[in-house]
């Protein structure tokens, strides 16, 4: 075998195992973390479209800031199932009390991590719902229970690929699936 | 039992198995943002005509079970990797 | 019956393999928002003209089965990288 | 018939063209999301004058058409690293 | 006093908490994208109604406020992989 | 005839050709949704005015010949890397 | 005083500082493409209502001053990792 | 004649250089989606105001080729990557 | 005088920092597209206002210089690793 | 004369320089974005005043000008890592 790959092979087997998860689960933790470029736009737009609302219809303006907020919140969850898996990397980490080999290991913290920034599609637009949400009921304040029952129909739907992410990452973290 | 720290054929077939189930499930930002536009677009239309509710989610939802298949196409390929391991079965089979 | 215990050219062939998979599943994410954009146009045109309900329907349908072509795509690459392993066959060929 | 129980440059080779495979196929996001929008203003063009229905149509698949070129390239890539190999080839010819 | 002229298990970890704290910044696109379609959504609506511009800005900061907190999230996670260093804590406890 | 089962010189070009190649494709993602988009305006126009039809449709295929060049710069740098490899023919230069 | 001509635990954090820097910049993307868009809603505005230009300008500055603060995080990480080196220092501690 | 059955210097910096070539063609999203944006409104005008068809084209050809420029610059560097070989100039004059 | 004919801790460092410097400037996306959308807008504010043609412009370009601010934060940092170099510094001294 | 047979610093550092130099290209994505939207806008722009025809392209080509920079940033930092090679110049003289 040549030199290079001969050299990281023995990096790898000489590296003892917790260092090698531990090292995954940095870089796992900061790649979850990317999630949250979807509430942070999803959100921003409903900010806009709120503010719009607002200038538009003061009168409509309150209950368009309440249904801006409400379908913020659904656009958070994303980010907050993120923060989630990165802080039981971090602090809580099941992967280092694991039988089996490390650099599998590492790889599925790694591949949590990945799998986690699926969030930014919900977190987009579940926010974009908001801002549309919001704008609606800001022009017919009167239909707010029907807008904004649509509105969370239709971001229930949004939410599943986010899901679908945070699934595979608990398994890649508690579920002792390859040993 | 062989020694679990050394990486071996099998490990490094594992490992990657992991990654790469992680990146499939990326697919899902496509659907995430897709659906999101329609929940938005559904709920402004809801607004202005209300008599055709039922017609604008039926429509919204047709749309977004449409949008969801490549999403369910990436967590697919991940629970083959993750559960399946055609790959680890290849390599025994080739080992033989 | 050779030894598994150490990485050989068939193992990093096939966890390649894996991670390819994934990385095709990305496409995904285009028709996810491609479709779900046609799904809010169609329920917001559905809203404004109910009449023309069936027309609206088959062409947003129409419109995103075109759209779905390229994640089928991805989805075909990656069962070929995980169950028809091109490249270990030219591999074994090569090493006989 | 040479040993295949270690990582020679063949095995490199064809374990890269899986990961180029792969990433090749990340194009289609483009086609996914643009035909998507072709669909929804299709869509939303055929409720607002149905009367010109084949021909929105028509212009939207004319256009759909055109927007696939870029998927289809890279597919093709993906096809020639998975099936064709030219690049063990050059290094087969060059190792002789 | 240990070696330090080698890698070992505590410098890995560190080097990955530095890719790991840089990743996590990356989070902050989201609300950057955000806010400033908020800062421009509020400016106009401002100067298409300058009476109610305090409602206005208001609900503008406050949307913004939420739109920050992924942003937020990212920071914490990088501060701590940074400067708590909870991993190579864990790897001592577990080294010992 | 050299050894071709060990890791080469050669063989580390040839496999960075293969991922080179696969990056180079993403760049079909722009066309791909920057022709998607003429396709709907232009679907969007000559629902508007079906008489100037040949108009819309002559300008919005210019604009998306236009729109195509940077993916198929992208393919020409993949076709280069796979099949005329100047990389490797500067190696075997150097190299004698 | 150590030997500088290998690669030890120092060097690999340091390094790996190097590509967090990197990482950590990119938020900028957010910031950059929000207050390009406030800057366009901000002019378009103003063209509108070129009496309330002073309200529409403050507005969309203290918008856009909300949505530069990820981008100063970003900034503010990778001026740690290349001048503070918390990671080395914590290194340098744990290997006395 | 030096050998050339393993990695040397030379090698790894032709083998980056593939990928870096690789990685500046993805500047290429960015004209594609601009110049598409620019067919689609360009065609939209043109169905509106067919007298000020060469008006439009002119304006839509001119903003298309400032558009083009950082996918100009990308294939540039990928052509000095690929041919022009700088980084090997300067190796081999640090090596002699 | 030490020996370069292998990697040493000084290498990676610097080899980092060349990566480091490249993905600081993917930051410059963000501007790009901001300032551009801005150009867009205000073309089209000047096109309905010829009168505010002044106005418009100085907002434009206030704004656009507000959203360059985090390209020019990623081009500090790149050159800060290409030229000013505090990581090898630091690493020099931890090394004596 | 060095060995130039096998993987030095030197070779590193400019292999990480080819790498650097095609990351920061991809800045080139946002210019290719923002212009091209400006083109569109300034099209259309355009077609409904033709009358202000000339402001309109100013104001477009002003505004496209000022998002060509940070496509220039990343253009000037790849050049340096091509051919100035400032990391090389301090490897050298921190090993003599
Ligand atoms: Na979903
Ligand atoms: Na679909
Ligand atoms: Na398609
Ligand atoms: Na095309
Ligand atoms: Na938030
Ligand atoms: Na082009
Ligand atoms: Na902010
Ligand atoms: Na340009
Ligand atoms: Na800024
Ligand atoms: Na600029």
């Amino acid at each position: 075998m040549d030199g290079l790959f001969e050299m990281i092979l023995n990096f790898l087997n000489n590296t003892d195992r917790f260092a090698l998860i531990l090292s995954g689960s940095a870089i796992a933790a900061g790649l979850a973390m990317g999630a949250g470029i979807g509430p942070g736009i999803g959100q921003g737009f409903a900010a806009g479209k709120a503010a719009e609302a607002v200038g538009n219809n003061p009168e409509g303006g309150r209950q368009a800031t309440i249904v801006m907020l409400l379908g913020a919140a659904v656009a958070e969850t994303s980010g907050i199932f993120a923060l989630v898996i990165a802080i039981i990397m971090l602090f809580a980490n099941p992967l280092v009390s694991r039988e089996g080999t490390a650099v599998v290991l590492a790889a599925s913290a790694i591949g949590a991590g990945l799998a986690m920034i699926a969030g930014i599609g919900p977190g987009i637009g579940q926010g974009y719902a908001a801002g549309k949400g919001s704008e609606a009921v800001g022009k017919r304040p009167k239909l707010q229970s029907q807008i904004i029952r649509t509105m969370l129909l239709g971001q229930a739907v949004a939410q599943t690929t986010g899901i679908y992410a945070l699934i595979i990452a608990l398994i890649l973290l508690f579920v002792n699936i390859f040993f | 039992m062989s020694d679990v720290n050394q990486i071996d054929g099998k490990a490094l077939i594992l490992a990657s198995s992991a990654i790469g189930a992680g990146l499939a499930m990326i697919a899902g930002i496509g659907p995430g943002i897709g659906q999101g536009f329609a929940a938005g677009k559904g709920a402004e239309a809801v607004g202005r005509q209300p008599g055709a509710q039922s017609d604008i989610i039926r429509t919204m939802l047709l749309g977004a079970a449409v949008a969801e298949t490549t999403g369910i196409y990436g967590l697919i390929i991940a629970i083959i990797l993750l559960f399946a391991n055609p790959l680890i079965t290849k390599y025994m089979e080739l080992s033989q």
